[in-house]
């Protein structure tokens, strides 16, 4: 099976985020009188770190921690314990009008095409707001040339999200997310609920922009197949830990922790069935979580 | 579940503490003197000072407050300022008059409401649906009061077949209690049947709607055993808030019905109360239908757990 | 003793109903003010030494005769000594003392200022009583026919608000609070016996309900006509008897005579021609009662008709106004909540623009904000109510009442009133009846009519209410 | 988008009509509404006098189109208290997490407690009973129900990914309230505005009956009902025109909210 | 090989809207086909007109038979189809979280499938219901549970078993695992295999994941735009697929390949009702020409055949096989 290779990042390319030891707590409500409220460990001590210009997945099961991790890296949330370094500044406890820079610098996309655009403005305002928001001057001109970017026609801004597909809502979610020309996007399962015709299409606007406008990805998805084809480096994560992080092919081909051993052995291809596998072998290692 | 059980506890209590500061405040800010009321035209300052006194209006108004709230924990609502009666079991039996008008009331709305609803959102696509729909609209619109001056002029003076008005307590005599009962019951119940019947509605509609309502109908059941078996009781949930809603606000709402039926209800306790300044009657049955509405909402909340497994364990 | 026919042949254990507007807040008239509670009890429960009969005139009751020295300040009764009260006490002179002397010490209401006049009162022997005044007074004497003069028994007013105890031909027996007051036959009554062995007093706020509660059968009697209009239904229906005669309640447009505005007798007259009487009657009240044109009903023995002091003349009205300066001024007019001033406030307001005025209609709840806001503290300009003590003239226009009308012509001939001798007070009384509609004081729109709706079977209806109290015991079927 | 369906349309129908009746009776109605005329008291209907005369003389379709701004009038004060509490309260509930929204929301079931027409018995007891000061009871009594929907409403918009791809371009918490949840849950509020109209003027009949609502002379329908009562035998036709014109209105207003609720997203509706 | 459900000509309307048309689907004993397609082309709604569940006012036309029922399905009366369904076919559908009563225990939902049919009495039904859970590999207290106290893959291997409660002829899975975890699908779709091969009952497997319909089935039909355009053996189709549509679809799916780019369709899959006339794939089709205004005829046997005009040549995406 050919590979692309990885990009190399030797041990002089800059660190664009760097996670250390996070922690993301949720109380739950109590149940009982005598035991302390419950929490939900989202994360339980994540550490990473994702050089300039990489692109970075990061796959597990519904509920393993992704997303809480993401909204940490973008400081929309606040870690329990632990550190969050956006290009050399620790953006963990940074109050909200200091994180300017980080907003500028780092974007996102996510995953519902239905809700991530506001259905009562037009593509042009939401494709706006980030500018405006930060203080630039939102030229018309300068929402034509994203519309261009993410493949729109120049009409498309007067109109609203509902009146285009799940596949061009997240060509102007990434519109949106490129506007204040970010150094960093973070895309959270941005083509899982898109159909296979049209996620094709999105995963190659995106690998494409990541290309040209040379951004740092970290991408989010629970399909490794994805992940595999988009990144250059995974984490795997299960249960909010990291179970094991390398290059996409080493990990896909020969997955070291039992977790991932599961995961992958669990994910169906088409050669697979093809080659006469059945419902039977995909359980074959090791039990069901 | 006992952890809910004792929040929801707190929560009432605390509601309670919370509303006895409103209403004392608010008494205390109503005008109009109630020594002066009671005394009269032409009474002398001296003589409405000194009757202040007996009142014990004259004290700091926290003493008041605290002197207020002690007797109603030990079931002693005071004095009235006005009839010199003890309040207590005034109000008991005005309570108890009113009660038992919204409660067949309500009977009458949910007899109404619930099969109508249920075949409304059933068939609200085709004709009779749709003129229920219609029928439960128009019910909205009319006013309660407007709806028992008709059943009066129709069924007491023209037909003649129930009295026009009154009220006699069941005890005393059960026949006659049934037959004053029957319209203003029915003038309460319909209207707020009307109400109730668009919840219902749209409750069941909403739960046609459910995934589990499609599986029972895969699993074989017909369309009206699968809504009874599994949709009625999910619906319930919903219907029980505006229940418990329209309930709480009949406790009072109802005066329009004691006032066209002539019914010494609750209600009208308190408008004598407002208008002869018996500020501490009115105090009283404000409080005493605060209680009410919150030991209603109190049920209310119980019986979602009953309904609905899920609230009994927080997970 | 009670004259009627029925009185001496009792209708066995018969029942009736009758409906009534003002329920009472307590049964205690001794400390709680208001028509409702006398309406009840008085004549019923409690009986006085003497009482008006139909047509006003004194007579006895509890007091067989009575004498007047001639001074005219010491009167000698001489009481029945038959009378016993329901909680078994003979009725004695004792207890007449009792009562007078009660009045002065334990009433608060403001009636008890006409037993001021009283400096004495003592048991002679256990039947005769002797009453010294301070001045003469003709006033008192027909104060003690009101529930000034109700006698209790020495050992019978521990709960005067919840168990009355009286010596008359009934006996309080229950209420139920906020719907009926049931009275029952009093057996041992010392005079001719009531005809109806229970009598049941439903209240009804609501004037249709009340003309309902009749036509299903709820109730017998209709006492007082709310809702004049409705009373076509029973004109026609042959099961019925409508009672038409008048009563004290003079329906007073008043003014606030301390407003600079009112102090002007431009103005007051002004606004009596703008109002065209009879339109307002017919308007407002269905055309029943009648116009009287001062504060005098026409049973009082010094009844005059004035209404053609201030006849209706918009012309002469508009001018008096421009003159005086109220055209084109706003008045307020705060009306209490209730029906005929809510009704008849409204003509008035359309009535007055017509003549040049700007009326500015505003409700009082009442009792308690109309007697807070007009009553005691006078704020408004003008307002409407009716005046139903008996005799009232004077209690009414005077500097300290609500009226706020200052004028010693008049307190002069009250006084002479009072003091003088019958054909003195009569004469007094019509000059000062004269004087008050002359000066404007006040207008009186018309007088409250005594209507009542009863069953045609039911006898015995008082065609005039001219007393405070509804006297249950001359009913008859 | 969605198309229209019948309850819009009537309920829009019906509306229009009492606002255009409203607006006509400023400058234009058939008699002085409030001219009392003891000369044509009690008149049947006729040409001159389409719906009759009272018994004050004064002609009752003048009345009706008057006492249509009463009816706006009592609408739109109860209405607007309700909405200009409630929605700010509903927004700050859903935005404020942990415990300030939680008494936010606590306070707001409290109210519950205080049932519509108590409160505005007892306002009408403090400030002297008159259209306003009912309505503002009523409208006090209404912040509840909007406030809990607008609450849900808004915890929806800010569990949606564009709130959150807001705040991750930087905008703070109220523009993102003015900007994104306001704007999402307007069906919310114009449907609940709507429904509280029909409640409102359902009070306003009620508390005329009893003698809280609005004082004469002003026409009010509740009024004209209740002052019919003594003539529903001689003159019913007194009690049937503010009678229907009573539940023409509200089953107005409530096909309006019904219509909107149907075409408005029906995700964003309250559920409990 | 007898046929358990014979669908011929079928077709689903919404008022003038055409949502599925003219749809040939023939299910044997024991075999297990897969119908695939994106989101919009009418799996589920062909499922729900078998079962007669379609939403209010959506009309099926054409003709639904099922061995061993004595009367059409299509436009039978309700009576008649709640004697069918959960007895001769049953259904597993894609939302388990939903699926189940929230107010009623487990087992209460399992028994009362057997109970409706009087398949057996009450006590034997539990047994039964117990017996079932333990097939799909759930403990004996789950009987006792709610719904909310399991997880996804738990519940939906309840909504299985109550599913495979009466020995269906038929059972249909729609999406059954797309809400599901990888490693929870591949446990429920093994289940869902053992489950109609221990019965030999059939099944219609509805899923758009390519990969996991050549797991479970051995035939499949390709759907788009509410038409069948291709059918044929699992290997065939995957292999050398004939449709252009199919053809695009594979290519767009396959994400191991070596390129960085992927291979696209143009244009985004239309609303209902918005796909063009003739061939429904036309608009995004890149051979796409005048002829293919007009409806494609099907050719080939129903089994396996296809309808396009410019068909790929047979062998074209060898490549992919031999990975
Ligand atoms: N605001 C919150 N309050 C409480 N618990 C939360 C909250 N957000 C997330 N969680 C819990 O934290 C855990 C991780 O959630 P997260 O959304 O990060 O998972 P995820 O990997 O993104 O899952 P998915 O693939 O379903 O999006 C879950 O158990 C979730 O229930
Ligand atoms: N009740 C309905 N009214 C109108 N259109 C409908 C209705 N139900 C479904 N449709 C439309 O019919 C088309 C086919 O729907 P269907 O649910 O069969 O698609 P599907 O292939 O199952 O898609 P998915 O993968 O999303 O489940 C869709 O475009 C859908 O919008
Ligand atoms: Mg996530
Ligand atoms: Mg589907």
């Amino acid at each position: 099976m050919p590979e692309h290779i990885p990009t190399v990042h030797d041990a002089e390319t800059p660190t664009a985020i760097r996670v250390v030891d996070l922690v993301r707590d949720y109380p739950r409500p109590r149940t009982s009188l005598l035991q302390p409220a419950p929490v939900v460990h989202a994360l339980r001590g994540v550490s990473l770190e994702v050089k300039q210009g990489e692109r970075f997945g990061i796959v597990g099961e519904s509920g393993c921690g992704k997303s809480t991790l993401l909204r940490l890296i973008a400081a929309l949330d606040r870690a329990t314990s632990g550190h969050v370094i956006v290009e050399d500044t620790d953006i963990t406890r940074l109050p909200e009008r200091r994180l300017r820079s980080l907003r500028e610098n780092l974007q996102l996309v996510f995953q519902d095409p239905m809700s991530s655009l506001d259905p009562r403005m037009r593509v042009r305002d939401i494709i706006a707001e980030p500018l405006v928001v930060q203080g630039h001057p939102a030229s018309g001109e300068r929402v034509r040339e994203l519309l261009e970017a993410v493949g729109l026609s120049a009409d498309a801004g007067d109109r609203y999200p509902h009146q285009f597909s799940g596949g061009q809502r997240q060509r102007i979610s990434i519109a949106r997310a490129l506007a204040p020309r970010p150094r960093i996007l973070i895309a959270d399962e941005p083509v899982s609920a898109l159909d296979v015709s049209v996620r094709a299409q999105v995963l190659n606007l995106i690998s494409d922009l990541v290309d040209e406008l040379n951004l740092t990805l970290v991408f989010v998805s629970h399909d490794l197949s994805v992940v595999k084809h988009v990144c250059d480096r995974v984490a795997v994560m299960n249960a909010g830990q990291i179970v094991e992080t390398g290059y996409t092919g080493d990990v896909y081909a020969a997955p070291q922790h039992p977790y991932t051993q599961r995961l992958v052995s669990a994910i169906p291809t088409l050669q697979r069935a093809l080659s006469g596998a059945t419902t039977a072998d995909l359980l074959a290692k090791g039990e069901p979580a | 579940m006992i952890l809910r059980l004792i929040e929801r506890t707190g929560v009432f209590l605390v509601s309670l503490a919370v509303s006895s500061v409103l209403v004392f405040a608010f008494m205390a800010v109503l005008p109009g003197d109630p020594a002066r009321v009671a005394l009269g035209v032409n009474a002398s300052d001296e003589a409405v000072a000194e009757l202040r006194r007996q009142f014990g209006l004259d004290r700091p108004l926290p003493t008041q407050y605290f002197d207020w709230l002690g007797g109603l924990l030990h079931g002693d609502l005071g004095t009235s300022y006005v009839s010199k009666v003890a309040i207590g079991p005034q109000v008991f039996d005005r309570l108890q008059v009113t009660l038992w008008l919204v409660v067949a009331g309500m009977v009458i709305a949910l007899v109404v409401a619930v099969p109508a609803g249920t075949v409304m959102a059933a068939r609200h696509r085709k004709i009779s649906g749709l003129a229920l729909s219609a029928f439960s609209q128009v019910g909205v619109a009319v006013p309660a009061f407007l709806a028992g001056i008709l059943l009066i002029v129709v069924f007491a003076v023209r037909l003649g077949w129930l009295p026009a008005n009154g009220w006699t307590p069941p005890a005393q005599d059960p026949a006659m209690f049934l037959k004053q009962l029957i319209l203003p019951a029915l003038s309460l119940g319909l209207v707020q049947g009307a109400v109730l019947t668009r919840y219902v509605r749209s409750a069941v509609l909403e739960v046609l709607r459910e995934d589990y309502l499609r599986t029972a109908r895969a699993k074989g059941l017909r369309p009206f055993q699968a809504l009874w078996r599994h949709g009625l009781r999910n619906a319930a949930v919903p219907v029980l808030t505006v229940l418990g809603l329209q309930l709480a606000t009949l406790l009072i709402g109802a005066v329009v019905v004691e006032r066209v039926f002539v019914i010494p209800g609750l209600g009208s306790l308190l408008l004598d109360g407002v208008s002869n300044r018996d500020l501490l009657l009115v105090q009283d049955v404000v409080m005493v239908l605060v209680i009410a509405v919150l030991l209603v909402n109190f049920i209310v909340d119980l019986l979602y757990v009953a309904l609905d497994p899920r609230l009994r364990t927080a997970s | 003793g009670s004259g009627t026919s029925s009185g001496s042949s009792p209708g066995g254990d018969q029942n009736l109903a009758i409906g009534l507007v003002a329920e009472p807040a307590s049964l205690d008239f001794t400390t709680t003010d208001g028509a409702a509670i006398p309406q009840v009890l008085l004549g019923n429960v409690y009986e006085t030494l003497v009482k008006q009969d139909d047509s006003g005139k004194i007579v006895p009751s509890l007091a067989k005769s009575w004498t007047v020295s001639p001074d005219r300040k010491t009167y000698t009764f001489d009481l029945v000594d038959n009378a016993k009260f329901t909680n078994d006490k003979q009725f004695t002179a004792n207890d007449a003392v009792f009562s007078i002397n009660r009045v002065k010490t334990a009433w608060t209401t403001s009636l008890k200022a006409a037993m001021d006049v009283v400096s004495q009162a003592k048991a002679l022997s256990p039947t005769q009583l002797q009453v010294t005044l301070a001045k003469p007074s003709n006033d008192w004497l027909f104060r003690m026919t009101t529930r000034i003069g109700a006698m209790f028994s020495e050992s019978g007013v521990s709960a005067l608000a919840t168990a009355p105890v009286g010596s008359g031909p009934f006996k309080f027996s229950k209420w139920n609070r906020g719907d009926s007051i049931v009275m029952v036959r009093n057996d041992n009554y010392w005079g001719s016996k009531p005809y109806f062995q229970q009598i049941t007093l439903k209240y009804f706020k609501d004037a249709t309900a009340l003309n309902n509660a009749l036509l299903t059968g709820t109730i017998n009697v209709i006492g007082t006509v709310q809702a004049p209009e409705a009373l076509s239904q029973f004109t026609s229906n042959d099961k019925y008897q409508v009672i038409e005669g008048t009563t004290n309640g003079e329906v007073l447009l008043s003014f606030n005579n301390s407003l600079p505005l009112f102090k002007d007798i431009r103005t007051r007259q002004g606004i009596r021609m703008a109002i065209d009487h009879k339109a307002l009657l017919d308007t407002c009240w269905a055309g029943r009662g009648k116009l009287i044109g001062s504060m005098v009903p026409p049973t009082d023995p010094w009844y005059e008709d004035l209404t053609g002091v201030a006849p209706y003349d918009l012309a002469k009205a508009k001018s008096l106004l421009q003159a005086s300066g109220a055209a084109g001024k706003t008045l307020r007019l705060r009306l209490p909540t209730l029906p005929y001033a809510t009704s008849c406030g409204q003509v008035v307001k359309s009535q007055l623009e017509q003549a040049g005025l700007k009326v500015a209609i505003d409700q009082l709840e009442f009792p308690a904000a109309w007697l807070t806001t007009v009553f005691k503290n006078a704020d408004y300009d003008m307002s409407i109510i009716a005046h139903v003590e008996p005799r009232d003239l004077g209690a009414v226009f005077n500097a300290k009442y609500y009226t706020r009308y200052d004028d010693p012509t008049l307190q002069g001939y009250l006084a002479a009133a009072d003091s003088g001798d019958e054909a003195a007070q009569v004469d007094n009384l019509k000059k000062a009846a004269r004087r008050l509609s002359e000066q404007a004081a006040g207008d009186w729109l018309f007088l409250l009519p005594n209507l009542m709706v009863a069953d045609k079977s039911v006898k015995g209806l008082p065609t005039n209410a001219i007393t405070e109290n509804f006297d249950l015991s001359k009913l008859a079927r | 988008m969605k198309r229209l369906n019948p309850s819009l349309i009537a309920g829009g129908v019906i509306v229009a009509g009492i606002v255009v009746m409203a607006l006509v009776s400023f400058v234009w109605t058939p008699y002085d509404a409030t001219l009392v005329s003891p000369a044509s008291r009690l008149l049947e209907p006729s040409w001159s006098h389409w719906f009759g005369t009272d018994k004050f003389g004064r002609d009752v379709l003048s009345q009706i189109m008057v006492g249509s701004r009463t009816t706006l009038f009592v609408g739109v004060v109860a209405v607007g208290v309700a909405a200009v509490i409630g929605v700010p309260l509903g927004i700050l509930a859903a935005m404020v997490r942990r415990w300030p929204g939680e008494v936010i929301m606590r306070g707001n079931d409290l109210l519950l407690a205080f049932p519509a027409l108590l409160l505005a018995i007892m306002f009408g007891a403090v400030f002297g009973a008159s259209t306003l000061t009912a309505m503002v009871a009523i409208g006090i009594a209404s912040v509840p129900s909007f406030a809990r929907v607008i609450r849900s409403g808004a915890l929806q918009v800010m569990r949606t990914e564009y709130v959150l791809a807001a705040r991750a371009a930087g905008r703070q918490p109220f523009p993102i309230a003015l900007r994104h949840v306001l704007p999402n849950v307007t069906s919310l509020i114009t449907v609940q505005a709507s429904v509280s109209f029909a409640i409102a003027v359902l009070a306003e009949a009620a508390l005329s009956f009893l003698g809280y609502g609005t004082p004469p002379p002003t026409p009010s329908w509740g009024r004209m009902l209740q002052e019919s009562q003594e003539f529903l035998f001689s003159a019913p036709r007194l009690a049937i025109f503010p009678g229907i014109a009573i539940a023409i209105a509200v089953l107005g207003f409530n096909l309006l909210g019904d219509g909107l609720r149907d075409r408005f997203d029906p995700k964003l509706e309250d559920r409990r | 090989m007898n046929d358990v459900l014979t669908v011929r000509g079928l077709s689903v309307t919404v008022r003038e809207t055409a949502l599925v048309s003219d749809v040939d689907l023939t299910v044997g004993a024991g075999e297990r086909v897969g119908l695939i397609g994106e989101s919009g082309s009418g799996k589920s709604l062909t499922a729900l007109s078998i079962l007669g569940l379609l939403p209010e006012d959506v009309r099926a036309g054409g003709s639904v038979r099922l061995d061993g029922v004595d009367h059409e399905l299509v436009g039978a009366d309700e009576r008649r189809m709640s004697r069918v369904r959960g007895r001769d076919i049953a259904m597993v559908f894609q939302e388990p979280m939903t699926a189940l009563n929230p107010t009623m225990r487990i087992g209460d939902q399992i028994a009362e499938t057997m109970l409706v049919h009087k398949t057996l009495s009450k006590p034997a039904a539990r047994t039964a219901a117990a017996d079932l859970l333990e097939r799909v590999q759930l403990p004996a207290e789950t009987l006792r549970a709610y719904p909310h106290q399991l997880s996804g893959g738990q519940r939906q291997r309840v909504v299985l078993a109550l599913a495979l409660a009466n020995d269906p002829a038929l059972l249909i899975c729609d999406e059954p695992t797309t809400a599901l975890d990888v490693t929870v699908q591949a446990l429920v779709l093994d289940l869902i295999v053992r489950g109609v091969v221990d019965r030999s009952s059939a099944l219609l497997f509805i899923t758009h994941d390519l990969a996991v319909v050549a797991t479970v089935c051995e035939r499949v039909l390709v759907m788009y735009g509410g038409r069948v355009v291709e059918a044929g053996p699992v290997n065939e189709v995957f292999t050398r697929p004939r449709h252009r549509y199919t053809e695009g679809l594979l290519a767009a799916s396959d994400l191991e390949t070596t390129s960085r780019r992927l291979t696209t369709i143009p244009g985004n899959v239309p609303p209902a009702g918005r796909f063009p006339s003739g061939c429904v794939f036309r608009t995004r089709c890149a051979h796409a020409t005048a002829l293919c205004e007009e409806t494609p005829a099907w050719s080939g046997s129903e089994a396996e055949g296809f309808a396009c005009h410019h068909p790929a040549a047979q062998g074209s995406l060898e490549g992919v096989a031999d990975a």
